[in-house]
């Protein structure tokens, strides 16, 4: 585009192993891009195919070993990355390159506040420290769109909803306006609205000092959004590079066929399905939760209303989707109805009995009946334990659902329903990509045979081809088992396709309930509307101003 | 003691895998090797010198060592009655080890599962728990190991009894410690609304990583355990001669550091390598046991370039 | 420091500084004949009491004694010394309302103390009293105006020094000026405590302290500084004769027979005396001919066999019971002597106690559930006369005897009443009895001290040195 | 917060009650001392005598409601071996041993922190192994081995410091030293394992990313996650101090209250045993809900 044609990072035939007794994996294999000032370069990829490591090696943060950068080189603005010392790459690092990591919560220290983790990319490279850092950081978690930005500055990681916190890491990542952007992943856990905010202030940004984006994500709409180039990942080699308009409308490698195939075509309605008829699964009736606050052990007691005077209803077989506002209380409620967090009152029938009343054996018997994906795939694995123990624990729990020579062709089974691979049992968490978590997790929930299933952001980090692949396998298990989902999401496309009744949430409360295709059709309240609205528009269709080179 | 720190000993495949691990880790492997020699010499050794373990010679009091005109068993001198103190070392090693062993595991056994409930629950008993660790650490354990005397005797069983209450409420408090924080991660939730019993959560999936710091602990109260027994033998609760144990020879030789430094250097040297080796052990098993650091013991093999 | 202030440092804390309480090594090593003074003194070589507070003394009837008191003697406090005085401090002492240990040397005697006039007292007993100038020694006059009914730890007496502090860590002394003696040399003495004997030895050797009274033997490796001297302890193993196999008096004599006695004294040190009885030279009584029993371990063993034939169950096992701590070495000693029984064929098993346990053994009521067993023990006797260690070790009603023999019971009351000559003959010849016929005992050794004396002083232990450390007896080296 | 104090400390008094009960009871069970405080050649009757002087000739449960009743008006009973009030004597002797052990443990702390986490930024490399060694050496070796030796070569032998006792800053030098060793060792390995783990965190690399120092992130962000097993063992080592550091008070003469607890037992002075544990129970109990106040001042997930 406009972007001057000296680039400001050049990554040259780039290939990563990751070393173990057995043979080495190859993450990423002869990788070369680059990215110019005040251009965004978008990644897109099968999940699993090398974007995040190739992104964190730019950053140094592969661990080596047991990682291994067999070879390649890393240019940026004349310097060679990997000759760079401890000292020169701290320099960089923060001020100059900074990165947005795709799981959110993993990536926050628990034990420190938001506002102090932010504030630490000022004190690091000497950007002023206390009461004026602070105020710094107030306006970026305003700018992030964090409401009570002064107050939430002294919450902890764990006080934040997955969104949140994701904005956290946004905020900290252009605090000091870097000259490079790594965004992996930037958006998946919010919501429309927000994402159309937060992708406007990405570009400000841009268009303020000319920084260069590159931008992971799985999501065609945003690629569209914000690229100016787009290369397509897949089994860790780059198969496709050019404009970002060309790879759009005119796709040359298969795999990107594929992927621009697979995009629920938002405008096709689909036929609705008879689900009403089922008998009620779940009933929950004037849920509410509210979270005692207070950041210090000694400061005054307050509460939160993350969940207000919520009701609804779920048939067997039927599929609510529930959108809403990022920290609108979605994982709250998810959370409790798994019975994980204590509602502060609120009833909730499962199959006629309360959810808040069990214990013993109805609550086992209960346990294994609903499932739930979280949100925060990496954090809901035992670190300690390999998939295949992982995938397996539902069976250790419950005797009756596998014998136990049979559990390991069932997880090789479950696996490959998900788009992993048989070897991947042996493995650690820590040893896949995020969206690879995403889908143990998933496979995890199915392996205990329930009858309902919470889906929280559940397909949210994966790639459309294999979104779709998991969504046709939930809902092929709803047609044939008659599972029913609650499901979570911001991804409209995704619900409108999959879900029988929508429920939209903002601040708490449920604003809009309604039938999947009524919502899109003639959406009521004020905020569905917006959200509707803020659908992301591809960026050469846009009449915006250039970016200015910085 | 170490077998604890490798929860995934299950097949000979796994076994070989360990000792394959054991065999990247130089001072580990030299570790394994000292304690195994160790525990040859407990079970063979009272055999070979078990007479002369005993034997006075009260006119080769605190000879020194080195001196090989009274045979090769007095290389590392004598006593203060004249005996070798190789055969002492030989033959007290398995009093020695076995009180330690016993009293630690026991510690950390009950100590750990105790803290894993008290740490896990919020019901009466984990106060209960944590109070009554409070009241063991405020009692003295000399105090203890008296009552004990008095009520039931001296005996090897009743020493191990005083020694694992004693230090017990280390480890119930660490691992309580460790539990409290566990328990807010995400994937015990997760197992949680898999329907895990509470049995489960804390042994499959807290414990693992409650255990690698318990063993540490252990690994460096083994040596106190074996000093705290030596103390006691002060209030005839220790082991009565003519058994003894290396504490006990390490007590014996106390007045004698300026003019025989050799009878308590020799058992406090064979207490330090003991320790020293346990410690390194534990801190291999540590890595073996992490995801996250076994490739440190792995050969990890580059693709060629 | 000054030079004429020095620095003692004693094994133990005194628990308390109870004038009454002066024959506790701790308690008497500082305040003995510093801060408070007993009416006589015995004489370290002759065992006979020389004047003290008292100048003379007779017996006026056989229950009843005179004592003359020193003229011109006053209190640190200011209070007169006189026959009041004297009354009041036996008075404080066998009142009962304070537990006093002194008292112990008196056995159970009624003492009646009547001033006579100011410098004259007159003390009557329930019964003949032959010693009492001896036991005298261990009245320590205080100031009549110490609490009667209560033990005080800041004594007030007549000694040559005052108590100045007495915190945790140290117990200052500091010259009377009022005293009626000559004035000492030193003006300051302080006292500390490290258990340790090795940091004693240290202390003294690098200049930190000036004395110390007890160092372990294998800490005292200088000749210049670290003096040998006889302590009036006496070890002995006592055989309890109740139990089978040990009322046969072969095995008695086997167990004294079998030890290498040599080689055990090596532990104790070269100045180590083997003793024959349970008393040192000097005190009266004690028989310098009576010759202690040598090692022979063929003659145990066919003593045992003997025994054995005769239908004595040898192989009962016996237990030999130790106490820690009880002196240098007494452990590895106990370790050494069970295997030598061992190896003469008897069946003895070691026991360590802690003392309190110990002493149950000790004393009589002994435990109901003992069996054969042979206990450590250690008697200390400086009070001059064998009438403090006979009664208690070998009659019947004796608290510490495990012998019933009406025959002997009958010689010691003998003993007890007789004076002079005859006492003494009556004595050894009850010594003999028990070592030689009966073997009623094994006796060890009579032990060694080692004092470490820095330097500067001029001083040398002797059999006092365990009760008493007199400081005006020390002087400076210029 | 004030409720989680206000319920511990109610839990603390009736454990330190339930103690106090547990320990008259239990003490009495090692026989009866009036042998121990007269002369061995004393009598029977004296001895009957001294038991009934100090009222050791009732009941025990007498003797309990007697001590409680005392107890009411503050009175822990008098010292049978010092002539005074029992708990003058604990509490004289107590600061002595808070001192030492406060000094001790903060440095111990402090040290093995610093090393304990020198060593888990780089495992395996030639600092690691060092610390490694050397603070397990001086963990597992006997500590009065240690005293007297240290006092054999700096005392005696260079002539540096002083052999023992109390008064100029360079008589603590020794003390702290031998007091030091074994928390110092153990905190290195517990640093150490619970930082290696920590190191590998994902938020290590958010910090890496945001272009921290090094040490920051180390002492910053690794250290204060794996702080809680750290401190709870520094917590328990300092119990262990408070209890008496009897091997240093009795090498040293350091007048403290484990030479006296200590003494105390072994003579039976039983009025002495009791307020030396409730002086340092008392302590002990402050020391655990301090901890446990810092386990959620140090992680905000834990709430009481
Ligand atoms: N520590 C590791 N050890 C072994 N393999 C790893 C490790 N980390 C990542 N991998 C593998 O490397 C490959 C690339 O991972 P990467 O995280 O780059 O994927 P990604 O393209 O970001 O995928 P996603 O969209 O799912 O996040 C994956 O197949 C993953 O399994
Ligand atoms: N433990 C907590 N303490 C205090 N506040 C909390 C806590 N957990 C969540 N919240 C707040 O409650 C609100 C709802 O959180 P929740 O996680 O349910 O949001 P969400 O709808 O899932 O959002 P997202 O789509 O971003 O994940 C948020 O504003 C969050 O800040
Ligand atoms: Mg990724
Ligand atoms: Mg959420």
């Amino acid at each position: 585009m406009n972007a001057p044609d000296k680039p400001i990072l050049r990554i040259d035939k780039l290939t990563v192993d990751f070393l173990s007794e057995g043979d080495p994996v190859r993450a990423v294999d002869d990788v070369s891009f680059d990215v110019c000032p005040g251009e965004t370069l978008v990644i897109l990829g099968e999940s699993g195919s090398g974007k995040s490591v190739s992104t964190g090696t730019v950053m140094g943060l592969i661990d080596c070993p047991p990682g291994d950068i067999v070879s390649g080189s890393l240019v940026f603005d004349g310097t060679d990355l990997s000759r760079l010392d401890d000292e020169g790459r701290r320099e960089l690092n923060g001020r100059r390159i900074a990165m947005i990591f795709q799981d959110p919560l993993a990536y926050l220290n628990p034990v420190y506040t938001v506002g102090r983790q932010i504030a630490e990319v000022f004190e690091s490279h000497g950007e002023g420290e206390g009461g004026a850092v602070r105020d710094k950081v107030v306006r970026l978690l305003e700018r992030v769109g964090i409401p009570e930005a002064d107050e939430r500055i002294d919450y902890y990681p764990h006080q934040f909803s997955g969104g949140q916190r994701q904005r956290v890491m946004i905020a900290m990542a252009i605090a000091l306006k870097p000259d490079i952007l790594i965004a992996d992943e930037p958006t998946t856990a919010l919501d429309v609205s927000v994402q159309a905010q937060i992708l406007e202030l990405l570009r400000d940004l841009q268009r303020e000092t000319g920084m260069a984006l590159i931008m992971i994500t799985h999501d065609l709409e945003v690629a569209a959004a914000m690229a100016d180039r787009i290369i397509v990942m897949n089994g860790g080699k780059v198969v496709e590079s050019g404009k970002a308009e060309d790879v759009f409308t005119n796709p040359s490698h298969a795999y990107t066929r594929r992927l621009m195939s697979a995009v629920p075509h938002a405008d096709a309605p689909k036929a609705p399905r008879n689900a009403a008829q089922g008998e009620v699964l779940l009933q929950v009736a004037h849920l509410s939760k509210h979270y005692k606050l207070g950041s210090g052990p000694f400061s005054p007691k307050r509460e939160f209303r993350a969940v207000d005077d919520v009701s609804f209803t779920l048939r067997r077989g039927e599929t609510v989707g529930i959108v809403g506002e990022s920290g609108s209380g979605k994982s709250s409620i998810a959370r409790m109805l798994l019975r994980l967090n204590e509602p502060t009152s609120g009833a909730a029938l499962f199959a006629g009995e309360d959810i808040f009343e069990l214990k013993g054996k109805a609550l086992d018997g209960f346990r294994r009946r609903v499932q739930m994906v979280f949100q925060d795939p990496f954090g809901s694995m035992n670190p300690r334990m390999n998939v295949r123990s992982i995938i397996s624990e539902p069976w250790a729990i419950h005797r009756d659902i596998l014998p136990r020579e049979r559990w390991n062709e069932r997880v090789v089974e479950l696996l490959e329903l998900v788009g992993l691979k048989a070897e991947h049992a042996a493995r650690h968490p820590h040893q896949f990509s995020g969206g690879q978590r995403q889908r143990i997790a998933i496979a995890r929930a199915l392996a205990s045979e329930p009858e309902l299933i919470v889906c929280d952001e559940a397909v949210s980090a994966l790639d459309v081809s294999i979104q779709m692949q998991v969504i046709e396998l939930l809902a092929d298990l709803r047609q044939r088992l008659g599972l029913s989902y609650v499901f979570i999401t911001h991804d409209l496309p995704i619900v409108r396709q999959f879900a029988d009744r929508i429920l939209v949430m903002q601040r708490g409360r449920i604003v809009e309930e309604v039938e999947t295709e009524a919502l899109f059709v003639s959406p009521q309240h004020e905020y569905t509307q917006a959200l509707l609205r803020a659908v992301p528009q591809p960026k050469w269709l846009r009449s915006d101003p250039a970016p200015i080179a910085g | 003691m170490t077998d604890l720190a490798l929860p995934s000993v299950r097949s000979p495949g796994a076994l070989r895998q360990l000792a394959i691990y054991l065999t990247r880790d130089k001072l580990a492997l030299c570790a394994a090797v000292f304690l195994l020699v160790l525990i040859v010499c407990v079970l063979v050794g009272p055999l070979f010198v078990g007479e002369l373990a005993g034997k006075l010679g009260l006119r080769q009091r605190n000879l020194p060592p080195f001196a090989l005109e009274h045979g090769f068993i007095y290389i590392l001198g004598a006593d203060t009655l004249g005996r070798p103190i190789l055969a002492r070392l030989i033959v007290g090693a398995q009093n020695t080890l076995g009180i330690a062993a016993a009293a630690v595991f026991c510690s950390m056994a009950l100590g750990g599962i105790l803290g894993l409930a008290a740490g896990y629950s919020e019901r009466w008993y984990s106060h209960v728990i944590l109070r009554l660790a409070d009241v063991v650490m405020s009692f003295p354990s000399l105090l203890l190991a008296l009552i004990v005397l008095y009520t039931l005797g001296p005996s090897m069983t009743n020493l191990v009894i005083v020694l694992a209450i004693t230090r017990m409420p280390i480890f119930i408090r660490t691992a309580r410690a460790e539990v409290l924080e566990l328990r807010e991660r995400m994937f015990v939730s997760a197992a949680r609304s898999m329907g895990a019993s509470t049995g489960r959560i804390l042994f499959r999936h807290i414990a693992p990583l409650v255990l690698p710091t318990l063993v540490t602990i252990a690994a460096i109260d083994f040596a106190t355990v074996i000093l705290a027994e030596s103390s006691l033998s002060f209030l005839g609760l220790g082991i009565q001669p003519p058994d003894f144990t290396w504490g006990a020879m390490v007590a014996n030789g106390r007045g004698y550091l300026k003019t025989a430094w050799w009878i308590a250097f020799w058992p406090g040297l064979a207490i330090l390598l003991t320790t020293l080796s346990l410690n390194i052990l534990a801190s291999w098993a540590r890595t073996v046991a992490d995801p996250l650091q076994r490739w440190r013991l792995q050969s990890l093999r580059k693709a060629p370039r | 420091q000054s030079a004429s202030e020095i620095k003692i440092v004693l094994p133990e804390q005194p628990a308390n500084l109870e004038p009454c309480g002066t024959i506790i090594t701790n308690v008497g090593q500082i305040l003995s004949r510093n801060v408070v003074e007993p009416l006589t003194i015995i004489d370290p070589k002759s065992g006979q009491p020389t004047p003290g507070l008292a100048t003379e003394w007779k017996q006026t009837d056989p229950n009843t004694w005179q004592l003359k008191l020193r003229e011109g003697v006053k209190f640190q406090d200011g209070a007169a010394f006189d026959a009041e005085a004297v009354k009041f401090s036996i008075e404080r002492m066998t009142g009962g309302k304070l537990t006093c240990s002194n008292i112990a040397k008196f056995g159970d005697a009624k003492l009646t103390v009547t001033p006579l006039d100011e410098l004259t007292v007159e003390i009557k007993s329930d019964k003949p009293q032959p010693i009492l100038p001896t036991l005298l020694s261990v009245v320590m006059i205080v100031s009549p105006n110490t609490p009667a009914d209560k033990a005080v730890n800041d004594p007030v007496g007549t000694g040559p020094f005052k108590l100045s502090s007495f915190t945790p860590q140290t117990v200052v002394l500091e010259a009377f000026d009022g005293y009626w003696g000559e004035k000492p040399v030193i003006a300051k003495a302080s006292y500390v405590w490290r258990p340790e004997s090795s940091i004693r030895a240290a202390m003294v050797e690098t200049g930190e302290a000036d004395l110390t009274p007890s160092i372990a033997i294998q800490d005292a490796t200088n000749p210049e500084t670290d003096f040998a001297y006889l302590n009036s302890e006496t070890t002995a193993i006592r055989i309890d004769a109740g139990f089978a196999p040990l009322d046969d008096v072969r095995i008695r004599k086997a167990l004294n027979l079998a030890i290498d006695w040599d080689g055990l004294a090596q532990l104790f040190g070269e100045d180590v005396q083997r003793a024959s009885q349970m008393v040192v030279t000097g005190i009266n009584g004690h028989d310098d001919k009576l010759a202690p029993w040598t090692f022979d371990a063929e003659k145990a063993r066919a003593l045992i066999a003997e025994a054995k034939a005769a239908g004595v169950p040898v192989d009962t096992e016996i237990e030999l019971i130790g106490r820690n701590g009880i002196y240098p070495n007494g452990t590895e000693a106990m370790e050494a002597m069970m295997a030598m029984w061992q190896d003469v064929g008897l069946n003895v098993k070691l026991t360590m106690l802690d003392v309190n346990d110990w002493l149950r053994y000790l004393q009589k009521p002994f435990p109901e559930s003992r069996g054969p067993n042979l206990l450590q023990m250690m008697h200390d006797n400086n009070k001059g006369d064998a009438a403090f260690t006979i009664p208690i070790f070998y009659t019947s009603a004796g608290s510490y005897s495990t012998f019933n023999d009406a025959a002997l019971d009958k010689e010691v009351a003998d003993a007890m009443a007789a004076t002079g000559e005859d006492r003494t003959a009556k004595f050894k010849a009850i010594f003999a009895k028990v070592h030689d016929d009966l073997a009623v005992d094994v006796p060890m050794f009579h032990m060694i001290g080692y004092t470490r004396v820095g330097s500067r002083l001029e001083w040398k232990p002797d059999i006092t040195t365990n009760s008493e450390i007199p400081l005006a007896n020390i002087a400076l080296k210029d | 917060m004030l409720g989680y104090i206000g319920r511990r400390a109610y839990h603390s008094v009736i454990s330190v009650i339930g103690l106090l009960t547990l320990v008259f009871f239990l003490t009495r069970l090692t026989g009866d001392p009036s042998a121990l405080y007269l002369p061995l050649d004393s009598s029977l009757e004296a001895r009957q005598a001294f038991a009934r002087l100090n009222g050791l000739d009732q009941p025990i449960y007498v003797q309990f409601f007697q001590y409680l009743q005392n107890l009411m008006s503050l009175d822990f009973g008098q010292s049978l071996r010092q002539n005074r009030s029992a708990i003058e004597v604990a509490l004289e002797a107590f600061p002595a041993t808070l001192k030492l052990a406060l000094v001790a443990m903060s440095l111990a702390t402090v040290l093995a922190i610093v090393v304990g986490a020198l060593a888990a930024a780089r495992p395996g490399s030639l600092f690691d192994r060092i610390a490694g060694l050397v603070s397990l050496a001086g963990a597992s070796t006997p500590d009065f081995w240690i005293a007297i030796v240290g006092i054999l070569v700096f005392a005696v032998g260079l002539g540096m410091l002083p052999t023992s006792g109390t008064g100029t800053a360079l008589h603590w030098i020794m003390p702290i030293a031998v007091l030091m060793l074994r928390p110092f060792g153990l905190l290195v390995q517990v640093v150490r394992g619970t930082m290696i783990s920590a190191l590998a965190s994902p938020f290590i690399k958010t910090a890496h990313a945001k272009g921290m120092k090094r040490r920051k992130i180390i002492f910053g962000h690794a250290l204060r996650n794996s702080l809680l097993p750290v401190i709870t063992v520094a917590g328990d080592l300092a119990t262990g101090l408070i209890n008496g550091a009897v091997v240093v008070e009795t090498i040293f003469g350091w007048p403290g209250i484990g030479k006296l607890m200590i003494d105390s037992i072994i003579q039976r002075d039983f009025a002495v045993v009791q307020s030396t544990i409730l002086v340092t129970a008392i302590a002990i109990f402050i020391v655990n809900i301090a901890i446990d106040l810092l386990y959620a001042v140090l992680d905000p997930r834990i709430r009481y």
